[in-house]
């Protein structure tokens, strides 16, 4: 668990970021300097589509806190559909999250387009608030990767 | 569909109620619009289609107070007011007489009147 | 054990001011692998890459990380530098320490570790990375267009006024489609033959198109820039080349009372026809459902009148097959069937019609000669009631949900024409809305309105009830007056919705290309590549992708043309390299990654296996077409087996991501 | 009934319409029956069994048994939506499997029986509405709703959506109010309490397999969590974690092809609930997605390989149930 200065717990949180909206949404709150939490981490995919469960579980497993995912708007994909697959495939798996207890806050779907960084840096900043009250993530983690 | 009639009503009035395209702005706009059995974009329509009888014979064409907000809003320059003007003239004119004279008016004139009523009087009289 | 090479950019101050950008080379020195790793003011400058391609040569480096902007500014600069100095050019990766670190951080020493974590995370990466190379595929110089109506032919006029030579396929004996059937074209009037038939001349007489009329395609292989498709030409029993269409044996044909297609079976045509006169080719075609000759052996007369024997009662259908580089669908459009309205009475009166009848009545070259006559009795009808939106803007139990777009127009010219035509008819329009966006439409519309005196009301038509008398009576409702309407009417006119032909669906399975729930192809991405299919190498002209009018048509049939020549006027085409790829030990050849595939990139194979145990198995395999895969990567985690991957994002550089950042 | 199989097993393996047969061979006990491949009329006579014990789902071996020549297969409803889902993913060829529907009552649950404190079982027989159990000490009569398996007791179907020939009467589908009970339960749980739940079951896994190997759908080639390249394979679960992850990418994997045949809880050593993760997944397609029978017929899209522009966004998590 990573604390701050003060004492207060900072969380580890992954992003996965479709390369042609979301990354660009990301991007452009960058170029207007739009501030949002260091502690998130983006990591750039084609598609939303391209993130599997496993990635997903691979973080909560090596200590992140929370994951968070962007796309494309719906109807916006650059693939066309792949967003479509992205939504339902990640309302199936985060509902399986928080029936088997996972705090449903863990996870996070977001629609950023390369035009929204405003959004996309609110975004993060709502998300990382969010888990940071949250506290650490002990029910899906891997004790060997304990920090 | 009477068309001697529309005829008249809009050589009368100069309005052009073909233009209208329906999209009720005069009636959205109208202040007595709660008096009416008919309302302003209706007015239009009906001499549009030529429905004498309905029109001539609804207490509406005199709940309008001539305030001229219809033509001053309507995007399509149809000036509603002068439509219904033309249609009580219509109906005044089947009656035998116009009821007021430039005479009456200094006489008819109370201190209660709002000026409103006088100026739309006189309006009606300048027919 | 690799060697990699971690270069830090200053971007001036950009990342300078917030990241100790000393601190980041010198903390990603430290990391394993990692032989050389320095900082530099503008890493994308000339002597910035020289920087890199020196370090690439002197240390012969096997990755190469670049901590700098955004991967979507300078990915393209940095994998060049690194092909010229030797590496792979997908050897490298970025780590975005500016848009996602130093211009969102104030604090220096955040900044500075998060560039860190970047950094690492870029490595782990880079670590996993394999060399690729994009595939290249020769292009051939040659174009089909699936469709002969308007789209179709602007389509080929404009790919083959580029030099490119260009094939229609139209499954009609001619050219022309919907528009060669139409009276006049809104707004401006002109006689739609006047401005279609040189159209459909030029095809015929430049010599980059071939019209392969009353043809359809069957089958269609391969992918962009190689596709070879199958082409039924169907007899006509007539030989194309030698027939002059001088028309005799149409005059001399028996058989009279063929219900004629063109006149949309108003009146009637010959056993051996020309569709119409205009018609391209003008050729005759023998319809063997009515020829006695074909049916029985009986007659022969129009053999013995050709004066160039061109009749062939026994030719047969021939399949053409062809390559081309780039396909068209323009199929076009049908009016809906309107007989399941039964309010509207179309099935029980002749004198409710169809608007596409409507043209055809008021066509010179129509049932009529282009007089305005009730289809029950021949006489002219006084009052006409126009009803829009029949079929259109319903529900999908009702009819189709989207709006035709072209009613509103149509509608008020067929009102307009004929009030001008006939002063003393009476025209009414039922409409729920107008809409008229286009250049001089609306202006259109209010001129139908306000000049010629067309009754406008807003509501819908609720029944058509024939009379005694022969007159209509149609009941409906006066939205506006709030009441309940009877009109009294000689002729009623539907505007029926449009849908896409039914051969769409069957050619879109032939082409891999996707489509909507109304069956209109659909689009690459609805605003930016409006005129391709997401399948590469298939673009898309007309009413096919969508509900349009003639001159959206014709502007969306030259943009795909553009498109197409775009494609043809490359010699090889270059791929994307992060593509799928299956593993075909671990795959199931279960499909669920081809029902996910936007682009119909995954095929099956029936492959044979040898065994550990020696034994060969055949099993079914997914195969990915890496000059059609576009490197999405939904077929990945569609996978449950895991055989597919994504080259540049795979499994495991991900999860390398992943655990870097989480470390 | 076994004798009407058996019969028509003998006829289509001497009229050379197949070359073997699937059905039931007991082992040590007599409620130890599994899946059994018979090669000719001989064996057939000896071993083959059918009756209250056989629950095993036989579809899953068709895909090597149908590989080595055309089969015979008898199907209890269950196991014809299983081999209808095989068939759709072409795990199986059609041309290569002879299927013959058989009706099905309800399995017993050895387990239940046992806890009635009934031992030493020799046999059963079904008799109404009850099962007579024989055993060393003589017969027991049990109430079938007593100690039918718990898939049992919810079916979803009495139908066999594919099949060559029925023996017997065709059954109809059943109402699904009850099969999603188990899963309700939990969802009105809270958050805290799920878990609890949960780590109390998968704790016990042991990682023996067994629900993947018997599992109709998990039928991978090689399965990533034994495939050292896919990045998450493990042996034994070593944390608390790799139970969990385990267990949720097995059934995310099955999410959309699962028939619900419930063969994994019934195998698993360690009586862990297996089919409520399942059944899951299925409430919520048929909730957000509209009723989806996997293995219904070959042509309906999965719901995790097709859409619709409206689908609910991943966000209705958040808002449903308790947290």
């Amino acid at each position: 668990m990573q604390v701050n200065e003060t004492g207060a717990f900072v969380p580890t949180v992954v992003a996965f970021c479709c390369n042609w909206c979301s990354y660009a949404g990301a991007d452009l709150s960058g170029t207007n300097r739009l501030q949002y939490p260091s502690n998130i981490k983006i990591i750039r995919v084609p598609c939303s589509c391209r993130v599997n469960p496993m990635f997903i579980l691979r973080a909560f497993q090596r200590g992140a806190d929370g994951v968070i995912l962007c796309g494309c708007h719906p109807g916006d994909c650059h693939y066309t559909t792949g967003n479509y697959y992205t939504r339902r495939r990640m309302t199936l798996l985060f509902s399986m999250l928080d029936y088997l207890g996972i705090e449903r806050e863990r996870t996070r779907v977001e629609w950023v387009s390369a035009a929204e960084g405003q959004k996309f840096a609110e975004t993060m900043k709502s998300f990382a608030a969010e888990i940071a009250a949250l506290g650490p993530n002990r029910r899906l983690e891997d004790l060997r990767c304990r920090k | 569909m009477n068309n001697d009639w529309k005829d008249r009503i809009v050589r009368m009035s100069g309005a052009a109620v073909q233009k209208c395209m329906r999209c009720g702005k005069c009636s959205a706009t109208c202040p007595n619009y709660g008096e009416m059995e008919y309302h302003p974009h209706q007015f239009v329509y009906m001499v549009e289609r030529g429905d004498t009888e309905r029109l001539m014979a609804s207490p509406s064409i005199f709940e309008c107070l001539t305030c001229f907000a219809c033509v001053e809003r309507c995007p399509r320059g149809v000036e509603p007011a002068k439509v219904i003007e033309a249609v009580r003239l219509e109906v005044i004119r089947q009656k035998g007489a116009n009821h007021l004279k430039p005479d009456d008016l200094p006489a008819a004139a109370d201190e209660d009147l709002p000026g409103q009523a006088l100026v739309t009087a006189l309006r009606k009289f300048a027919k | 054990m690799q060697k990699l090479g971690v270069f830090v950019c200053h971007c001036g101050t950009n990342i300078a001011a917030t990241v100790d950008v000393k601190a980041v080379a010198e903390a990603l020195g430290r990391e394993p692998s990692v032989v050389v790793s320095t900082d530099y003011p503008y890493m994308c400058s000339e002597s910035g890459q020289n920087l890199i391609k020196d370090a690439i040569r002197e240390h012969s480096l096997d990755g190469v990380v670049i901590c700098s902007c955004s991967p979507r500014m300078h990915e393209n600069t940095f994998r060049k530098a690194a092909a010229q100095a030797g590496l792979n050019p997908y050897m490298v990766e970025i780590a975005n320490i500016r848009e996602q670190c130093s211009w969102i951080h104030k604090d220096r020493e955040e900044a500075t570790e998060k560039a860190i974590v970047l950094g690492r995370a870029a490595i782990a990466k880079v670590l996993l990375n394999t060399p690729l190379t994009a595939g290249e595929s020769p292009v051939t110089k040659r174009a089909l267009v699936i469709g002969g109506g308007i789209a179709g032919i602007q389509t080929a006029l404009d790919i083959a006024e580029a030099g490119f030579p260009v094939d229609i396929v139209e499954k009609e004996p001619t050219i022309g489609g919907k528009m060669a059937q139409l009276d006049k074209t809104f707004p401006t009037l002109d006689c739609a033959a006047c401005i279609l038939t040189p159209k459909m001349v030029d095809c015929a007489q430049n010599e980059n198109i071939r019209i392969l009329s009353f043809s359809e395609v069957e089958e269609v292989t391969g992918f962009v820039g190689n596709f070879t498709a199958k082409i039924r030409r169907k007899a006509r029993y007539v030989d194309e080349t030698k027939c002059t269409g001088c028309g005799l044996c149409t005059e001399k044909c028996p058989v009279k009372k063929v219900p004629n297609e063109f006149n949309l079976g108003m009146d009637n045509r010959r056993a051996v026809y020309i569709p119409f006169a205009q018609a391209v080719p003008k050729v005759a075609r023998i319809d063997p459902d009515w020829c006695n000759m074909l049916k029985n052996g009986k007659c022969g007369l129009c053999s013995k009148v050709c004066t160039v024997g061109a009749i062939d009662y026994k030719q047969t259908d021939t399949v053409l097959e062809e390559h081309y580089g780039a396909i068209v669908a323009a199929t076009g459009y049908e009016p809906i069937k309107v007989d399941r309205y039964g309010e509207y009475a179309y099935a029980q009166s002749k004198d409710v019609i169809t608007s596409l009848e409507f043209e055809r009545l008021t066509n010179a070259a129509g049932p009529t000669s282009g007089t305005l006559l009730r289809p029950s009795d021949g006489r002219h009808p006084h009052t006409i009631v126009f009803i829009q939106c029949v079929g259109s803007r319903c529900t999908p139990e009702m009819g189709k949900t989207y709006c035709s777009k072209i009613c509103c127009m149509y509608t008020a010219k067929h009102a307009m024409l004929t009030r001008e035509k006939y002063p003393d008819t009476d025209v009414y329009v039922f409409y729920i809305d107008v809409r008229t966006p286009g250049k001089n439409f609306d202006e259109f519309y209010r001129r139908a309105a306000e000049e010629y005196g067309v009754h406008y009301i807003k509501g819908a038509v609720g029944k058509v009830m024939p009379r005694a008398d022969g007159t209509l009576d149609v009941q409906a409702s006066d939205l506006i007056m709030n009441e309940q309407l009877h009109i009294n009417a000689d002729l009623v006119v539907l505007a029926a919705a449009i849908e896409p032909s039914k051969t769409a669906r069957r050619l879109a399975t032939m082409l891999t290309a996707s489509m909507d729930t109304n069956d209109f192809f659909t689009e690459a991405h609805p605003k930016l590549r409006p005129v391709e299919s997401p399948t590469a190498g298939i673009f898309l002209s007309g009413v096919c992708q969508g509900p349009k009018d003639i001159p959206e048509t014709v502007s969306q049939a030259s943009a795909c043309a553009a498109k197409v020549i775009g494609l043809l006027s490359k010699n090889k085409l270059t791929g994307n390299p992060c593509v799928a790829h299956s593993d075909e030990w671990m795959c199931n050849g279960c499909s669920n990654c081809a029902s996910v595939c936007p682009y119909g990139a995954i095929t099956y194979l029936d492959k044979d296996f040898r065994m550990p145990d020696r034994s060969t198995k055949t099993r079914r395999v997914a195969s990915v077409n890496p000059a059609v895969c576009q490197g999405c990567g939904a077929c990945t985690v569609a996978c449950p087996s895991g055989a597919m991957d994504l080259y540049g994002f795979s499994n495991s550089q991900i999860m390398a991501e992943v655990d870097a950042i989480c470390k | 009934m076994q004798e009407m199989m058996k019969k028509r097993a003998m006829e289509l393996l001497a009229d050379g319409t197949v070359t073997r047969v699937i059905g039931w061979r007991r082992g040590e006990f007599s409620y130890d029956i599994s899946p059994a491949v018979f090669e000719d009329a001989a064996q057939i006579e000896r071993d083959f069994v059918w009756d209250a014990f056989c629950g095993a789902n036989v579809s899953k071996y068709l895909i090597r048994e149908s590989a080595k020549g055309r089969v015979l297969a008898f199907l209890k409803p269950c196991d014809a939506f299983s081999m209808n889902q095989l068939l759709a993913e072409h795990r199986v060829k059609r041309e290569n499997v002879y299927l013959i529907g058989i009706p099905c009552a309800g399995k017993a649950d050895i387990d239940r029986i046992k806890a009635r404190g009934i031992d030493g079982v020799t046999g059963i027989e079904e008799d109404g509405e009850a099962f007579v159990v024989h055993t060393i000490y003589g017969d027991e009569r049990v109430g079938r709703a007593d100690v039918l398996a718990e898939r049992c007791l919810v079916c979803k179907s009495k139908r066999h959506p594919v099949y060559d020939e029925l023996l017997g009467e065709e059954g109809e589908d059943l109402p699904d109010d009850a099969r999603f009970a188990g899963v309700e339960k939990l969802e009105a749980m809270t958050a805290e309490e799920r878990f609890a739940f949960w780590r109390g079951e998968l704790s016990k896994c042991i990682r023996c397999n067994a629900c993947r190997n018997v599992c109709p759908a998990c039928t991978c080639e090689n399965c990533v969590f034994d495939n050292p390249d896919s990045g998450i394979s493990q042996k034994a679960a070593a944390d608390p974690f790799e139970e969990n992850m385990y267990h949720i990418i097995r059934a995310f994997h099955v999410a959309g092809r699962c028939t619900d045949c419930g063969e994994c809880s019934r195998v698993c050593p360690e009586h862990i609930p297996l089919h409520l993760l399942n059944r899951k997944f299925i409430k919520d397609i048929d909730e957000l997605y509209g009723t989806y029978r996997a293995g219904e017929d070959d042509e309906t899209k999965n719901p995790l390989t097709s859409f619709t522009e409206g689908d609910a966004e991943p966000a209705v998590v958040r808002k449903r149930g308790r947290a």
